[in-house]
């Protein structure tokens, strides 16, 4: 679709309906993993090691199995063998086989007829643990002496000479690195650390699974990708995939954290060792900190040339990323967007994934993007204040755009960073005064968002209103948003059309919600199915009036001539066609399938002021402003929604979130008591400004916008935190401890 | 392990469960009367997607046993709205995209209705304190204030 | 786990001595709920005491001090008028423990006896001087709250021993207390360090204080040198960082997930300065005297 | 090309194949440096002109700038 065939004003597009699912969700009706049971259902609970590392030599649930209602226990012994790659890593994770590898991995599985009784047997099962040397810090596990974790785990990118626990490497970049810094006025190189931190989601993992001993098998679970879920768990259990029949419940958060398996398959087994019962496994919160799919903690050199009038001449950068005891974390995305917001001659990346006694890490919004965010806008903010530089001018002054080669490799299409900084400039929040021990910091985002594999089906129904079926389950209201792009397309009332999210055995194949794709991919997949029907319905009305097909238009939810000399006839409207469709050929509708491309990157812009209590280190965000482009808003209020939780996960992980663990390897702080969310009273409200850049790879310019807006307040605050007390941090979480420090060494106190 | 017959007042309806004494009343509310609107987030009191109103009182039901509610009088979400009329929060929740996932709603929606039974007039601050013990993942907390506020101001000008 | 619903505290004692197991009283229940979900305890019987009369009251005694009933939440002290202007900081303590519904249901005895060396409504009920009122096998006895907690986790009450109310000794004129905690966040959080501030004037300056830290020992600490340190003074600059000294040096804090020992000590200097600044104004603010100097 | 390629491509991080399609180009990499093929078989996402394509059917016109990346998904 060409620029201009995007359309500056819409019927329905930009306007904020109420959701569908609304009415269910505020009265309590909606119903999320844990909200279902079913005939003959058991309960199952997991044993989880209580050590980071340690050989699994015997396990005894012969007591469990005697205790009256335990029905069944499994271990890795009653999952098939033989498994490669991340199939191998995914079943190793669903349940440790010779070694225990991070605390919490699970151990065995219990099912029994009550919850309860499923508690109780777990503290029957003996199991024989010898102890082994663990390593938890990413620089740790890179060191001669530390344990292996997993000899042989290294792919062929490892280079000859690295520790075992380096399973991943990648560099690359373009550009004379020597000659850019030898053009600089100021070259600077800082070290930059973030702590792991976990997605939040406030609803546990929950699931109810029944596998029979014909090998079909259903699944009801909260996911943001029910087709990964059957994959990966007909995988790890040896069954046919199309045999397994899983549907997505509500979903209460994921953020990328329930886009893999965790207790799926031991459900699966356990119900398949019991004789086929269904069995419902809720995660407490402990479990879901311990065991469930946290982001990488990663350790980050970088170094930056930037000449007096703030032009940026080299930029390159080492991470060093664990993303638990398996390869996966997200080391190359967060090289990729690095130096993504810049145009810089010359730019070098190295990547190191590397293994350590941790949960398997998952994607957390935007994976490696906010870590990489912090390393470099935090530097790019050193040497602004360095060079007496204003930091939005500097940014916008190197700022990428269409037809900039990019520091990963393709050249930009039409993108949105420039937009977002001037609107960021001309805000009101940049105006405002600040008093004592108060600063104001800046930093921008970025994210590729992802199109992926995606199928959608759509059916005009009998009364002429249309049901649309989606494989993409809806966090944020993209069943809003895909209702409205198809009432657009179809020139019908929103009201008219009903979005589901469908179970695997009625759509064809999906990939999660995930990188940011719903609203872009399902909602473009919808508009081409709509263009589908609406041309059987054109097919319809021509031959009714007897003319030529191509000689007929739709408009405003009706068939109609395409001009004079297609002859008089009065429109046809939707629900005329759809009463007589049994009679002119049967049901209509329309599918697409597709992998979806034509992706538009969102930039974003972050302006933040705090107050920092110079006795106390205590740091209190005043005003938070998100500028960010959304290419075109098909909701406002829900784009403003992600744009407002990116940047609340953001202040989370920059001031007070983290994972905590003792000398012996063991999660200290796995309840919400001491992993410390932002709460309601921590935030102020968050000012959002929508930058309209359209895509041209979607019919309505739509850009994904759920990930961008976790990126930029990790160094926002930490250059707010600087400009308010002149103590810069390099450190995540920038929690009171750590900032009072920072003011009395800067202060020689 | 022998289960407790209790009695109670659930959203104006008489009730009778068995428990075991180590239940908590959300897992009774839940697994023994089918009320799942109060959901489960921590099972520690740290995160109020299980509030209820216990006499009136603002508990969360996870800190709560099944068998100290005998004779008590429990509302739930599920009780919010009056027959198919939603209360002004219900419905401003909806209008202001104050919920985005939608599993702390419940929880938020029972707190916030608390709260403006004694307090008519909330300021931001004191909503966003009292409201403190819901931990929202999703959405930032700026449009749930910002519904509360306007459903008390809609409530003022009604009574 | 048997659970009994006692109607006398003879019965609650009776019940106890008799168990042979592993019991539990229950009053709000905000602690051991937490404990029992988490498997850290599974008591034989659990004695939930709220059904015994009186227990949810907080009465006037004949000396003009209070009586608070073991049931009694932090939501019912928040709003007893006559309570808080007595004890603006007792309550302000117990308001600071959990959310909105954790203060529902939680108890300043429970809190008590859960035996939290940070726990935020100790250390007011200790600079006030309060007592609490035990019922064991062995008979009736009383006890100043600081004689409760001797470590984490655990309190001089004896096997079967119940506390049956917790008393504040009579407010006085001329006197204001005040309790401040630092957390990393503004709610939900475990005090990193609490102070506790009870002051009692004579005109400007400061008759009589005592002053209780939490999170910077085994059990929150009287400091009584801290409280020396401002004794005849009008708070001034000079006094109030001879507090914070004598503060600091009587913390004995460890570094733990929450925070570390450097920084507790430090915080506790600046929390003492503030929380006694705050005592002493609402002094002032009761007894109508206004300061010359801005203070 | 990522540059942690050119240990596999004789020191290249520019290599020209002849080829129709995204497919065959491909191939031709890995025909002409064996040691491209765990890369490719982990998994690339294909740019070409600054958009992601993934129909790897899709033809190759001689002015297209075609960069290869790690296979990338998102939270």
């Amino acid at each position: 679709m060409a620029k201009d065939e995007i359309q500056r004003t819409y019927r329905l597009i930009g306007t904020r309906p109420d959701r569908p699912d609304g009415l269910d969700k505020v009265t309590g009706r909606a119903r999320y993993g844990a909200d279902v049971s079913a005939p003959g259902m058991l309960h199952g609970a997991v044993l989880r090691s209580p050590h980071a590392h340690a050989r699994i030599l015997r396990i005894d649930a012969s007591k469990a199995l005697a205790l009256p209602g335990v029905k069944a226990v499994v271990t890795r012994a009653d999952f098939p063998t033989g498994l490669t790659g991340e199939d191998w890593n995914l079943q190793e994770n669903t349940i440790a086989g010779e070694v225990a590898l991070y605390d919490g991995h699970a151990v065995a599985a219990v099912a029994a007829t009550s919850r309860l009784i499923a508690q109780d047997a777990l503290r029957l099962i003996a199991v024989d643990y010898e102890i082994l040397p663990h390593v938890t810090d990413v620089d740790a596990a890179m060191r001669p002496d530390a344990p292996a974790i997993r000899p042989g785990a290294a792919d062929h990118s490892v280079p000859e000479g690295l520790h075992p626990n380096v399973v991943k490497y990648i560099d690359f970049g373009h550009g004379d690195l020597e000659a850019g810094f030898a053009a600089a006025d100021l070259v600077r190189e800082q070290s930059y650390t973030t702590e792991a931190t976990h997605q939040g989601y406030i609803e546990p993992h929950a699931c109810l699974g029944q596998l029979g001993a014909d090998g079909k098998g259903e699944m009801w679970v909260c996911t943001q990708g029910h087709w990964y879920i059957r994959r990966m768990a007909a995988a790890v259990l040896g069954i046919e995939a199309a045999q397994l029949r899983v549907t997505p419940s509500e979903i209460g958060g994921g953020f990328g954290g329930k886009t893999t398996i965790f207790i799926e398959p031991l459900a699966l087994a356990l119900s398949r060792k019991a004789g086929g019962r269904p069995v419902k496994m809720v995660m407490s919160r402990a479990e879901v900190f311990r065991a469930t799919g946290p982001t990488a903690s990663a350790a980050m050199k970088v170094r930056i040339g930037m000449k007096k009038d703030g032009t940026l001449t080299a930029g390159q950068a080492e991470f060093r990323m664990q993303g638990g005891a398996f390869p996966g974390a997200p080391v190359s995305s967060a090289l990729y967007c690095a130096f993504a917001s810049y145009a810089i001659p010359a730019v070098a990346h190295v990547g190191y994934d590397v293994l350590t006694n941790r949960p398997k890490c998952a994607a957390y919004r935007a994976p490696g993007s906010p870590m990489a965010a912090f390393a470099v806008e935090s530097l790019i903010d050193e040497m602004c204040r360095e060079l007496g530089l204003d930091p939005l001018e500097v940014r916008l002054k190197n700022a990428v755009r269409e037809g900039t080669k990019s520091s990963y490799g393709p050249t930009y299409g039409p993108i949105g960073l420039v937009q977002s900084l001037q609107a960021a400039q001309a805000h009101p929040n940049l105006s405002v005064p600040l008093g004592p021990n108060q600063g104001r910091g800046v930093a921008a985002g970025f994210w590729f968002n992802h199109g992926g594999e995606t199928s959608v089906s759509l059916a005009i129904g009998e009364d002429g209103t249309v049901t649309v079926s989606v494989g993409t389950p809806d966090i944020g209201g993209s069943r809003a948003s895909i209702a409205l792009m198809t009432a657009e397309t179809l020139g019908i009332a929103y009201e008219n059309v009903r979005v589901n999210v469908v179970e695997t055995g009625a759509l064809g194949v999906n990939e999660p919600t995930h990188g940011s794709r719903a609203t872009f991919a399902s909602g473009k997949a919808a508009v081409i199915a709509a263009r589908h029907a609406i041309a059987e319905m054109c097919r319809r009305a021509a031959a009714a009036w007897g003319i030529d097909p191509e000689a007929v238009d739709w408009q405003d939810g009706a068939a109609v001539p395409a001009g004079p000399n297609a002859g008089k006839f009065p429109p046809m409207p939707i629900a005329e066609i759809a009463a007589r469709m049994g009679s002119t050929g049967g049901p209509i509708s329309g599918h697409h399938e597709v992998t979806a491309g034509g992706v538009g990157a969102s930039f974003g812009v972050h302006v933040v002021d705090v107050e920092v209590d110079p006795e106390t280190g205590r740091t209190t965000v005043l005003r938070y402003l998100v500028v960010q482009d959304a290419g075109r808003a098909i909701h406002p209020a829900y784009v403003e929604g992600q744009y407002q939780g990116g940047a609340a996960q953001g202040i989370g992980w920059a001031l007070n979130e983290e994972y905590i663990h003792d000398a012996e390897g063991r999660l200290l702080n796995p309840v919400f008591l001491d992993y410390r969310v932002p709460v309601a009273s921590d935030l102020p409200m968050i000012d959002t400004v929508i930058v309209e850049v359209p895509n041209p790879g979607h019919p309505y310019g739509v850009r994904g916008v759920g990930e961008t807006g976790i990126t930029p307040p990790l160094p926002a605050l930490a250059n707010a935190i600087a400009a308010a007390t002149g103590a810069r941090l390099r450190s995540l979480p920038m929690s009171p401890p750590k900032v009072l420090a920072a003011i009395r060494a800067q202060r020689g106190g | 392990m022998t289960r407790i017959h209790v009695t109670a007042t659930v959203n104006g309806d008489p009730v009778e469960f068995l428990a075991d004494p180590r239940e908590t009343l959300l897992d009774c509310l839940r697994d023994h009367l089918g009320l799942t609107g109060s959901k489960e987030g921590c099972g520690t009191g740290d995160c109020g997607a299980c509030s209820v109103q216990m006499d009136g009182v603002l508990v969360c039901s996870c800190l709560v046993l099944g068998v100290e509610a005998e004779g008590r009088s429990i509302d739930t979400i599920e009780g919010m709205a009056t027959g198919g009329d939603l209360h002004p929060l219900q419905r401003k929740f909806i209008e202001h995209a104050a919920l985005q996932c939608g599993f702390c709603t419940p929880g938020i929606l029972v707190a916030a209705r608390a709260l403006l039974d004694q307090n008519p007039d909330p300021t931001e601050q004191e909503v966003r304190y009292w409201l403190a013990g819901n931990l929202c993942r999703c959405t930032g907390y700026d449009k749930i204030i910002r519904a509360v506020m306007d459903a008390a101001a809609e409530l003022r000008g009604a009574a | 786990m048997r659970y009994h619903r006692p109607e006398s505290f003879e019965d609650a004692v009776a019940i106890a001595a008799g168990s042979g197991g592993t019991t539990r009283f229950l009053a709000g229940g905000t602690d051991v709920l937490v404990q029992l979900r988490a498997g850290l305890v599974t008591p034989d019987d659990l004695i939930d005491l709220k059904h015994i009369p009186g227990v949810a009251e907080i009465v006037r005694t004949a000396d003009g001090g209070w009586r608070i009933g073991i049931a009694v939440t932090g939501a019912q002290m928040g709003r007893h008028a006559d309570l808080v202007r007595d004890w603006p900081g007792v309550v302000e303590g117990m308001q600071l423990v959990g959310s909105t519904q954790v203060q529902g249901r939680a108890t300043p005895v429970g809190n008590l006896c859960n035996g939290s060396p940070a726990a935020d409504s100790v250390p007011g009920l200790v600079a006030a001087g309060a007592r609490v009122d035990i019922l064991g096998p062995g008979g009736p006895r009383s006890l100043a709250v600081e004689e409760v907690p001797t470590g984490p986790g655990r309190t001089t009450l004896r096997p079967g021993e119940i506390i049956t109310a917790i008393t504040l000794p009579p407010r006085g004129a001329q006197a204001g207390d005040a309790y401040l905690r630092f957390t990393p966040r503004t709610e939900m959080d475990i005090a990193v360090v609490g102070v506790a501030v009870n002051l009692r004037l004579d005109g400007e300056r400061i008759a009589a204080a005592r002053i209780a830290l939490g999170a910077v020992a085994p059990t929150v600490l009287l400091a009584d040198a801290a409280a020396a340190a401002i004794i005849g003074t009008p708070l001034d600059d000079a006094a109030l960082t001879a507090l914070a000294t004598a503060a600091t040096a009587a913390a004995n804090p460890i570094s733990d997930k929450r925070g570390t020992a450097d920084f507790r000590k430090e915080i506790t200097g600046v929390l003492v300065r503030r929380a006694a600044r705050i005592a002493y104004d609402r002094v002032q603010a009761r007894t109508g005297i206004q300061q010359g100097e801005d203070k | 090309m990522w540059s942690g390629l050119r240990r596999v491509t004789d020191g290249q991080t520019v290599v020209s194949v002849q080829a129709e399609t995204l497919q065959q180009m491909l191939e031709a990499l890995v025909a002409a440096h064996p040691g491209l093929a765990p890369y490719i078989r982990a998994g690339v996402s294909v740019s070409v002109n600054g958009v992601i394509v993934t129909d790897l059917l899709s033809p190759v016109d001689p002015g297209d700038e075609i960069y290869l990346m790690q296979y990338l998904k998102g939270g």
